[in-house]
């Protein structure tokens, strides 16, 4: 196979939040580097983000970042790396200023400062009250955080290979990552990007499932990748169902709308949270939220049992302003795909596959880490993972609403500092042999001369049906060893599965075959992981096991490839403040 | 931002200037107009008598003279803009616009002509 | 339903062509022309367009329907008539049947320099803004660079390399309108040419067209009033 | 491979809005009251030479095509200032909005249409 190269000092592949302010990071620092985007970097998943960012800036009251620490520890089920999470939190407010002055246009309190508004567990003073603490741009932020991330991209001349899908890491004989193997999607040449450093910045897989707010492209790309080149992933079963997506296609209502006042309703017109969280009612984490939803559904008071079943999200008694002003997005989407403006009816809602708290794991500069000899962490060389498709574990098995924003800017900008440290001291191109090139090779290979076999649809479609049916808002050990039999059964049939159209030019075909592969990847990991975790903590809620369990399970799960497991401990070792001992989680 | 050789053959060169020069022109002409129009009211059937009288008027000789011009300059500005949508070979379009300011300015004069043989 | 696609793959086709499809959509389905197209791609999976949020924010699906630029996530195949007709965006170059080449129009929108320009060193914290000097970004911000404007624009289409477009336009919009943002003057300035805005004639299909209801045609106003201000 | 490039350009095939219909009516109008300004210079310059040179416009327009090109240039002219008109009010920043704009434009399709019947009598 005809193969070009190119050679530069860092290699981002994947344009959304955390890929873009990482490449911000060394566009300033005068160093070679390149983007790759399957998408262009609009289009990534970003854009659809909807309530805020969150940072203790105390704009609206007296605030401090390690309230916000105590939130997101507590919200993550204590499964959170403390030390990860002390450096998001204190980060947070110095991040947002620097979007702030990149010109992101958020929306403003009368004094001019940056709006805040209330989220689902985002407390004051260690849990004593609602915490004012999302910054917002009405309910676009993530559009105007990717906006703004690309246009500072443009100023700064960052170099994009658009449409440009990646297809492996090339690892060579040290295990050290070279940099990637990828595809122009426009015109079918394959290049090999050779670089010292190789950020992953891929997002998110939600696609695994059936219904998700994902958006297409959140196909684990990053992710396969990993397994594929021996990496595990961390904490993959653990899978946040977002409390309010519409029913059917699943799509995202933001969590602000509780945040402005807004709040559920089941078929008798009851606000049922109070009775779930008496406290935090709307606002509790969206673990608790999604959960409650779904015994309220399980009870037959849902607006439509037997048939697609929901709650209702009533937010009319707002106001037209606030509406209008605060959630002018969700009205549109809420008229667009469920036929109802919530200024006059409620908005019907449901729980949905929303974000993966696991992933590739890594350290707080963002380099990934494997289990080397005796199970001890092992840096990769070269290689770096940012944004959702990492596990820096500031989520750990619940992420709370307007953490992630936060994750995606903190370590982006975190990985960039590093590389560009790593890369100024005088790192090297990793030597790699003709051979570790090839090996990368051999997916795509596959792809194009299999002519025998199955279509990927119905695999695909299977594939999404078995997560939503064994592995969603909760889970039984007998549907899930069922499952994961499933699940390994398509997997195989994957591999032979073929390609009908094997054209160069724009060939989207190939790359949904490609993307089922890295789909079908953390589709059996989350399986594995979530049949291995014999407890409920955060998203992980096991009818069997519905009690958290810190004596055997207050560790972090990680699965290779091959389906194995293996364990790391969770950080509880903050640099600046006390640890976090768990407690019990109420809201 | 834009190639100098296309610009030049704008009236001003400048998009504003173009474009204010179109709008105050398109005034005086809609205020010239809706007074021709006055007088069409006023004599719906006029002879040769009347419409000479009123043409040597001084202010309506004065007023006529600058709708002329604001003609040529308010022609000018949207024929260029339709010649320069359209026709994209250089040569032709160069011709175009020659041709259609030697128009202008014949009809320009013709005008003055017209309006002021009769002092 | 019948769909008739423009379909061209340049390796094997000489020039396009449309092609009819059959599609079952229920009789009071919320279906969207994207999930349409997508079954279709389940008939005949060399079919090839753009989509990602499939809610109308990214601004990938960008086509003609019937006539008119819009998003196919965001078209309920129930408000149109059948044959639904689809074609790629307006005047701009086809790389495979639905898909389009964008990358003149991200020249025209980097043309306008769309950042934030502001020399004078940061405050330690945000940079303050009233509600109401914020309020003036909204309608302008929420771009999504779809690209439905400028492929529908008739200025577009005679000059597309010298107008810059709708698209490009409303985010030179943005930042004019952005207190915080310094350039004004030189911004203003890069764009007097007869060319780069003066070519708007208020046609108004970039309003007509844009799928997050914004308006593009307003926005290039408001430009050429700042250049009066300014020139005055 | 095909190394020809192709778009989607085809004019039947793109529907256009009210308000492009309204603006390229203005255009044309533009240009066909361009194309005969000689003829109503013309006309011009006979009625205001002399009495015998004004007696002949009356011979002039009693050719029917004449005056129909008249009629035809008074309504282009009418429909080109009125549409002018409301470039105008839309230059100071009233009436932007998509609906006001397709109202405005429909308001000056049926005053020309007025005009047009108006001038029409007056001829005729």
């Amino acid at each position: 196979m005809k193969l070009t190269n190119y050679s530069f000092d860092a290699v981002i592949v994947g344009a959304g939040g955390s890929g873009m302010y990482a490449s911000l990071q060394l566009a300033h620092s005068g160093l070679k580097v390149a983007v790759l985007s399957k998408v262009y970097p609009t289009r990534s998943h970003t854009v659809s983000a909807q309530g805020g960012i969150a940072a203790a800036l105390g704009n609206v009251h007296e605030d401090d970042w390690r309230w916000h620490m105590f939130d997101t520890v507590k919200g993550s089920d204590y499964l959170g790396d403390q030390d990860s999470i002390e450096y998001m939190c204190k980060n947070a407010p110095t991040a947002m200023y620097e979007l702030e002055h990149m010109g992101m246009p958020f929306s403003r309190l009368e004094n001019g400062k940056i709006y805040q508004r209330a989220f689902g567990g985002q407390t004051l003073n260690y849990g004593q009250g609602v915490a004012q603490r999302t910054c917002a741009v009405a309910d676009r932020t993530g559009h105007a955080l990717l906006h703004t991330l690309f246009q500072n991209n443009i100023k700064a001349k960052t170099h994009f290979f658009n449409e440009w899908y990646a297809i492996d890491l090339v690892k060579n004989a040290a295990g050290d990552v070279a940099g990637v193997i990828a595809i122009c999607i426009a015109t079918g040449e394959m290049a090999f990007f050779n670089s010292k450093v190789t950020i992953l910045a891929t997002g998110g897989a939600g696609r695994i499932f059936e219904t998700s707010t994902n958006a297409l492209i959140n196909t684990g790309d990053g992710l396969g990748m990993a397994l594929r080149a021996g990496m595990p992933l961390q904490d993959i079963e653990m899978w946040q169902f977002h409390p309010t997506g519409l029913p059917g296609m699943g799509i995202l209502i933001t969590e602000a709308v509780r945040g402005e006042g807004g709040y559920l309703i089941n078929k008798d017109g009851e606000r049922f949270m109070e009775r779930y969280a008496p406290h935090a009612k709307d606002l509790a984490s969206r673990d608790v939220v999604s959960r409650s939803i779904a015994l309220e559904l399980r009870a037959g008071k849902g607006f439509n049992p037997g048939g697609m079943d929901y709650v209702k999200l009533k937010l009319d008694h707002l106001g037209a302003d606030v509406i209008n002003s605060r959630l002018p997005g969700i009205r549109e989407l809420a008229i667009t795909f469920a036929h109802s403006d919530p200024l006059v009816v409620p908005i019907p809602v449901t729980p949905t596959c929303h974000y993966m708290m696991g992933g590739i794991p890594t350290n707080m500069h963002g380099q990934v880490i494997t289990l080397g000899e005796q199970d001890k962490d092992r840096i990769v060389e070269g290689l770096y993972a940012i944004g959702e498709c990492a596990c820096v574990s500031v989520h750990g098995a619940n992420r709370l609403g307007s953490n992630s924003l936060l994750d995606l800017v903190v370590f982006g900008r975190a990985a960039g500092l590093h590389a560009e440290k790593a890369i100024k001291s005088g790192l090297p191109l990793h030597p790699i042999r003709e051979s570790d090139i090839e090996h990368a090779l051999t997916r795509v290979e596959r792809w194009n001369t299999n002519k025998n076999g199955e279509d990927i649809k119905t695999i695909h479609d299977e594939m999404q049906k078995v997560m939503q049916s064994d592995f969603g808002v909760f889970r039984i050990e007998e549907s899930m060893i069922e499952g994961l039999k499933k699940l390994k059964a398509l997997r195989e049939r994957l591999k032979d599965a073929r390609l009908k159209d094997t054209s160069q030019i724009f060939n989207t075909a190939r790359i949904q075959a490609l993307e089922l592969d890295n789909l079908m990847e953390v589709a059996c990991a989350t399986a594995m992981a979530a049949l291995t975790r014999k407890e409920s903590r955060g998203a992980h809620s096991r009818e069997d096991y519905p009690k958290r369990d810190d004596l055997n399970w207050l560790k972090h799960l990680v699965v290779f490839s091959d389906l194995s497991v293996n364990y790391r401990p969770v950080n509880m070792r903050p640099d600046s403040v006390d640890p976090l001992k768990p407690m019990e989680r109420v809201y | 931002m834009v190639n100098k050789l296309t610009t030049d053959m704008s009236l001003t060169g400048n998009g504003l200037r173009d474009w204010i020069v179109q709008r105050f022109s398109a005034v005086i002409l809609g205020v010239y107009f809706f007074v021709l129009f006055g007088f069409f009211v006023f004599h719906p059937h006029p002879d040769y008598l009347i419409l000479s009288e009123f043409f040597s008027v001084t202010w309506v000789r004065v007023f006529s003279l600058i709708a002329l011009l604001s003609l040529f300059l308010h022609a000018w500005v949207g024929v260029w803009t339709v010649i320069t949508d359209y026709v994209k070979p250089f040569p032709l379009r160069f011709l175009l616009e020659a041709f259609t300011i030697l128009l202008l300015i014949i009809y320009f004069f013709w005008g003055i002509e017209i309006l002021w043989r009769f002092v | 339903m019948r769909f008739s696609i423009y379909r061209y793959n340049p390796e094997t086709d000489a020039k396009p062509y449309m092609k009819d499809y059959e599609v079952d959509v229920p009789h009071d389905s919320d279906m969207m022309v994207l999930q349409a197209l997508m079954l279709i791609k389940d008939q005949d999976e060399t079919l090839s367009f753009r989509a990602s949020c499939r809610e109308g924010v990214c601004g990938s699906d960008g086509m003609n329907i019937n006539g008119l630029n819009r998003l196919a996530c965001l078209t309920p195949v129930s408000s149109l008539k059948a044959p639904i007709t689809i074609r790629p965006l307006v005047n701009m170059t086809v790389i495979r049947d639905l898909v389009v080449d964008f990358t003149l129009f991200f020249q025209q929108y980097e043309k306008v320099q769309p950042y934030l320009q502001n020399h004078a060193e940061p405050p330690a914290t945000e940079r303050l803004q009233s509600p109401e000097e914020r309020a003036a970004l909204d309608g302008l911000y929420e771009c999504i660079l779809c690209a439905c404007c400028t492929s529908f624009c008739p200025s577009s289409w005679w000059n597309p390399e010298k107008f810059i477009g709708p698209a490009g336009l409303l985010w030179a919009a943005r930042f004019l309108a952005d207190t915080r943002d310094t350039a004004t003057e030189e911004r203003l300035a890069n764009l007097q040419d007869p060319f780069s805005v003066y070519r708007c004639r208020t046609i108004m299909n970039c309003t007509v067209v844009c799928p997050k209801n914004l308006n593009p045609a307003a926005a290039i106003a408001g430009i050429r009033h700042k250049m009066v201000e300014k020139g005055s | 491979m095909n190394k020809q490039r192709f778009m989607n350009f085809d004019l039947t095939t793109i529907r256009l809005p009210f308000t492009s219909i309204i603006s390229i009516l203005h255009r044309l109008s533009g240009i066909f009251v361009f194309l005969l300004i000689p003829f109503l210079l013309y006309i011009f310059d006979m009625a205001l030479s002399d009495s015998d040179g004004f007696a002949s416009i009356g011979a002039i327009l009693g050719n029917p095509i004449s005056r129909i090109s008249l009629w035809l240039f008074l309504v282009a002219l009418g429909y080109h200032f009125f549409a002018g008109v409301r470039h105008l009010i839309m230059d100071m920043g009233f009436g932007e909005g998509l609906k006001n704009a397709r109202t405005s434009g429909a308001v000056a399709l049926v005053i020309t249409l007025v005009w047009a019947l108006w001038i029409g009598v007056w001829l005729w």
